[in-house]
């Protein structure tokens, strides 16, 4: 979604592209900046699992793009290592479900080095995770980003789209805190095109460079009735949803992509649920002690009196991502499970 | 001392298992590009005799565990072709209802954990299949498959050091096959071979032609002999090779055709047959039927999982507690 | 607490008593319950960090207590492996903080494995863990029990007195499901009392055996103005203020030990707030994401209109557990901190 | 060939520091009793020679990473004696400003991270100080404290083997005091000496008497002059004992009282005393002066730590985030 600053030059890209175009340009800006993950600079190999860094290689060499074994600790525990003494590294994490392998590295360690050294030292690392159900079973279809916003000293953003996500990125190397970067397997581009629904998977995005700031939410459509809060393809569905009760039922719907889930950016948030006094939150990461449920418990401390209607959640089911096809859409929150939700409170 | 030569009809049972594995893979890859199976696939032609004689070495009530690339294992182990094929199709009829899928193959009436995606995943979790059966004096063994590329996880470390100080009835099985997904093993390791680290945790090692369903089976039924004796783990490092993309996406890019032309040249399964030939335990026609038998009952996995029912999402959440 | 049922045989016992003869009865009764951790059998050892295990390798011998390396990923791992081979493994963690080591075990593999065999499968393991801030600084002072109450497949415990964590334990073993057992450090016995702020850390435990079921919460404290849900170390300072606020201020406190964090007796807790009207969640789990912000947002949904004031939680600040001890007494929920909470919601 | 003999000079500043080490923790230990010094203690009384030696094998510029014993290593990186004292003490002006604690002394002036408590934490963080001295040309050096019972962590296999493939400038320096808490290990490890799993890494490994400083400072600068030279990784294995229990409630029930005394013969400090006095490289009158020196450094920094002003809790929360 270009902002209205959207200069004059721009280009359709998908997700994987403006990945690619914000690690090539932090790499060229910032010596200091490097990558760090399992098969992503091997000749003749993926480019990491979703081909984001394909090509790199060959501008950058084997020493800012550092492959390694398959040891997620050593990958995480490198990058921290590595950001303290001044370093910037982009850590790649090939599905997110495997950052269970290193959490001690990314909650005991980077998360904490800043305290421990009394503000003395810094840990500025991006570690890139892809999420989502997509068929591959219960071991390659978590979206586990709310373990992650429930760590202080990190940061945590979940991108949707290209134009996003390349200025969130840029701004997550800069950033000089350790952030934890989350991209849905079924958003990177064509390939996805299909399971996420036949969605156009590009975006436009300045040929100029710019930076997207962590912590600032979006409004993807506005509307009176309801806010509903979403990211990765939950959004989407969502806008589909609006859509639709914006045809069928007059249910004028207000979508936000928080974008950053630590920090919060209740300002948005609280802003449209003042306005529509109705508040849906919708994500694949589970239901019960998800990042929708922090959401909704700021909004019954921080806008309870706005309120004119249970917040509700539709969240994947309390259950590991099955593998069947038909089971795997019955626990991902579903366009229909979202305008359920959504007629509920508005009825 | 040359070691004994198992009798014909076990090779010709072992042809048949490799045989198996390979048509198995080789259906599935073509109904996945079909659009029949869903989601992706790791798969192991090229493998098949690691898998085949490990199992065979083993008895029955022997478990095994298995990772991101298990169709083999399953097969060798026992899981029937219906069940593994109805599982790709995430029916009901699968061997885990069609809640596991291609990268968590299994099925405890054979022995076979659901198989485990995290690479190295299976390499601690093994260690408790090995303490059940010590605490319970049970007699069973425990084998666990894992690649080369799995060493270098934390878990290989810390599984295999505890299996050799409690001295637990394992078997560790790696499959060198050279890469873990699209990178070299001389790249992620300064040793040339896996079983040079056995020596850290003082556990015997013994690298084995993993091109040989013969020999495997031999390392792999005196290591599975000491297990059961209660003499601890043993680390097998065979020597194999994937002949198919790491995953169902993989270009190979990062191999040269002439790495692989030498490696086809070593196929178990044509090796096996070739052997069997020359010592006439075999003739062409014992071949054909093997053949034949082992399409008709691809055949019949297939036309099982087509039209085996699909999991009910009304009973899912069911599944996620006892 | 005795319950009404507390039969007439009762002795005062510290938490630590209370585990120890759980576990003592419970290897007793069941040969396929064993015991495996870091320093737990040792002779001359510690019996645990804490002691639990003080005296029962005399009884029940090596081969049942199983001393391991410093491998937490094995520990969990051969508890996972052992109790899907139907084994009842009750695994150590000498501190909570170092689950973070082994969450893949835990989150991908004894979470997940019941799915994944298609229901055929079930891992009756219980993890104990210690939590709480206790002057030992970043890495030894967490309360991580909410990231495990996000994971479905797990349950959750969270046991405040000697009475509850022997039936509690007692239960936990004997479920065939994956449970993490949270006890806190200064609640354990007598040394933790003058931290604890000279709390009695005994109860009343029955000699007779008995067992207290998961997903039940008590009441602790009955009172109509306000409910108060807390655990552990934050259950007792809840105690005091509600004594504090009744002779003070009228205020009338119905405090609630959940207990069983996953699942969530949410009967107990809604049949509370439709009374009172008022709810505060105190944990010391960190604020944002913590299991406070689930009971919030499942409030927020299933008794809204009950609710005559915002919700409040009090929880750890969202900052790592500083060392000093005048700095960790500001990051966990003090009873000043809790007080305010209670009169805002309560004027 | 006899390797050469430091200077008398640099002989009596390795058993200043040694003595310096010493007297800290035993005041710190009385200090704790006292209830002055909160929380709990981890001491190393005993091993000081290898903090000692190695640290004095460092360049200034060079790093250290440690672990929940870290005082000595503190101590011989350079932290100053006020700003440990004053971070046990939980003060502002501690290296830390109080937040960090006795587990987690460190000071980036000084060239030594917050220590790690997570027992083989430090394993992996050290490779991204040598990661970041290899990119950035620096020449620096990174050297990772720990113990014996660290290498059966997941974090030992993957620090090491990923500094070998990657020849990163880091020496890693096990102090092999016998013990992991309670645990001896040999109950936890079929091979006898922690060097011998360096081979699994293609490691040079050395084993060295940990209460030798000498023999401390020699390997150890080979080993740094190796990795600042690009020639990757060693690990030294430093044979060594703690004199004091593990933290401060143990009462050391699982050793014998014979066993710590034949440790306690051989007394990093008093060996390097008697050497000196043989050689005549000092006298009484010279180890006087260092104990009195050494006394007043510590008296002085109780008084400044006892006079430093508590953190003030409204700064806290700046402290999460940079
Ligand atoms: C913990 C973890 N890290 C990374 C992956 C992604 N991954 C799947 S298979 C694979 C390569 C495994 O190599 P190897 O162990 O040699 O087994 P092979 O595929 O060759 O059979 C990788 C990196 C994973 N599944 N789990
Ligand atoms: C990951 C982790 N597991 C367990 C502990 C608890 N613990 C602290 S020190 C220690 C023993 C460490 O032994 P060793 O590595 O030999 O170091 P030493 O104490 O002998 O110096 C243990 C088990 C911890 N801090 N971190
Ligand atoms: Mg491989
Ligand atoms: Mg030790």
């Amino acid at each position: 979604m270009p902002t209205p600053e959207t200069p004059r030059g721009t280009r359709r890209l998908t997700i994987a592209e403006a990945l690619r175009e914000a690690v090539a340009e932090e790499m060229r800006r910032d010596e200091s900046v490097f990558l760090i993950g399992e098969d992503i600079g091997i000749e003749g190999g993926f480019g990491g699992a979703f081909g984001v860094y394909l090509g790199l290689t060959d501008e950058f060499g084997h020493e800012r793009i550092v492959d390694t074994p398959i040891s997620e600790k050593a990958i995480a525990g490198a990058a921290v290592g590595a950001a303290l003494m001044g370093f910037r590294p982009i850590a790649d994490m090939q599905y997110s479900d495997f950052l269970f392998e290193c959490m001690d590295e990314l909650v005991n360690q980077a998360a904490k080095m800043r305290l421990m050294s009394g503000g003395r030292l810094s840990v500025p690392l991006v570690m890139r995770a892809p999420v989502g159900a997509s068929v591959r079973g219960a071991q390659h279809g978590q979206s586990p980003e709310s373990y992650f916003a429930h760590v202080p000293g990190l940061k945590v953003v979940c991108v949707s789209d290209a134009y996003h996500a390349k200025g969130l990125l840029k701004s997550a190397v800069r950033d000089d805190n350790p952030v934890l970067f989350f991209e849905h397997k079924l958003l990177y581009g064509t390939k996805g095109r299909e399971q996420a629904g036949g969605l156009d998977l590009t975006a436009e995005v300045p040929e100029e460079e710019y930076l997207f700031p962590i912590g600032q939410a979006v409004v993807k459509r506005a509307g009176g009735d309801v806010t509903l809060v979403a990211t990765h393809v939950s959004l989407y569905r969502c806008l589909a949803v609006a859509d639709e009760l914006s045809a069928a039922a007059g249910i004028e719907c207000e979508v936000i992509d928080p974008l950053t889930l630590l920090p919060l950016d209740t300002e948005t948030l609280w802003a449209s649920v003042r306005k529509t006094g109705r508040l849906v939150i919708v994500h694949e990461d589970t239901l019960t002690g998800g990042w929708g449920a922090e959401v909704a418990a700021r909004a019954a401390d921080e806008c309870l009196y706005a309120l004119e209607a249970p917040i509700k959640r539709v969240a994947a089911l309390d259950v590991p991502i099955p593998y069947a096809p038909v089971l795997e859409q019955a626990v991902v929150p579903s366009v229909e499970r979202i305008e359920t939700a959504v007629r509920e409170v508005c009825a | 001392m040359r070691p004994e030569r198992p009798q014909p009809t076990v090779l010709l049972e072992l042809y048949r298992t490799m045989l198996l594995i390979r048509r198995f893979e080789e259906r599935v890859y073509f109904l996945f590009l079909e659009g029949e199976i869903p989601g992706t696939l790791h798969q192991c032609q090229g493998q098949e005799a690691v898998a085949t004689g490990v199992c065979d070495a083993l008895e029955a009530g022997d478990w095994i565990t298995s990772t991101h690339r298990p169709h083999g294992h399953a097969l060798a182990k026992g899981v029937s072709p219906r069940a593994a094929m109805a599982e790709l199709y995430g029916k009901e009829t699968g061997c885990c209802r069609g809640r596991g899928g291609s990268m968590h193959l299994g099925d405890p009436d054979v022995g076979m954990l659901p198989a485990i995606a995290i690479v190295g995943g299976g390499n601690t979790v093994v260690t408790g299949l090995g303490l059940a059966f010590k605490l319970g004096r049970t007699g069973q063994v425990a084998a666990c498959f894992f690649g080369e590329g799995a060493t270098n996880e934390g878990a290989f470390h810390e599984g295999l050091n505890f299996a050799a100080v409690q001295q637990l009835p394992v078997v560790f099985v790696c499959e060198n096959n050279l890469y873990g997904a699209s990178t070299p093993w001389e790249r992620v390791s300064l040793v040339p071979s896996v079983a040079a680290r056995a020596g850290a945790y003082g556990v015997t090692a013994q690298v084995v032609d993993g091109m040989d369903v013969v020999a495997v089976r031999r390392a792999a039924s005196t290591a599975v002999a000491a297990a059961r004796a209660g003499q601890g783990p043993t680390l097998l490092e065979c020597a194999t090779y994937r002949f198919v993309g790491h995953s169902r996406s993989d270009a190979r890019g990062y191999r040269s055709r002439v790495e692989e032309d030498e490696w086809r040249l070593r196929d178990p399964i044509v090796g096996l047959r070739h052997q069997l030939l020359e010592e006439g335990a075999a003739d062409e026609a014992a071949f054909d039927a093997v053949g034949g038998e082992v399409d008709a009952v691809l055949d019949d996995a297939v036309e099982f999982a087509r039209s085996s029912p699909d999991p009910d999402p009304a009973e899912l959440l069911a599944d996620a507690y006892a």
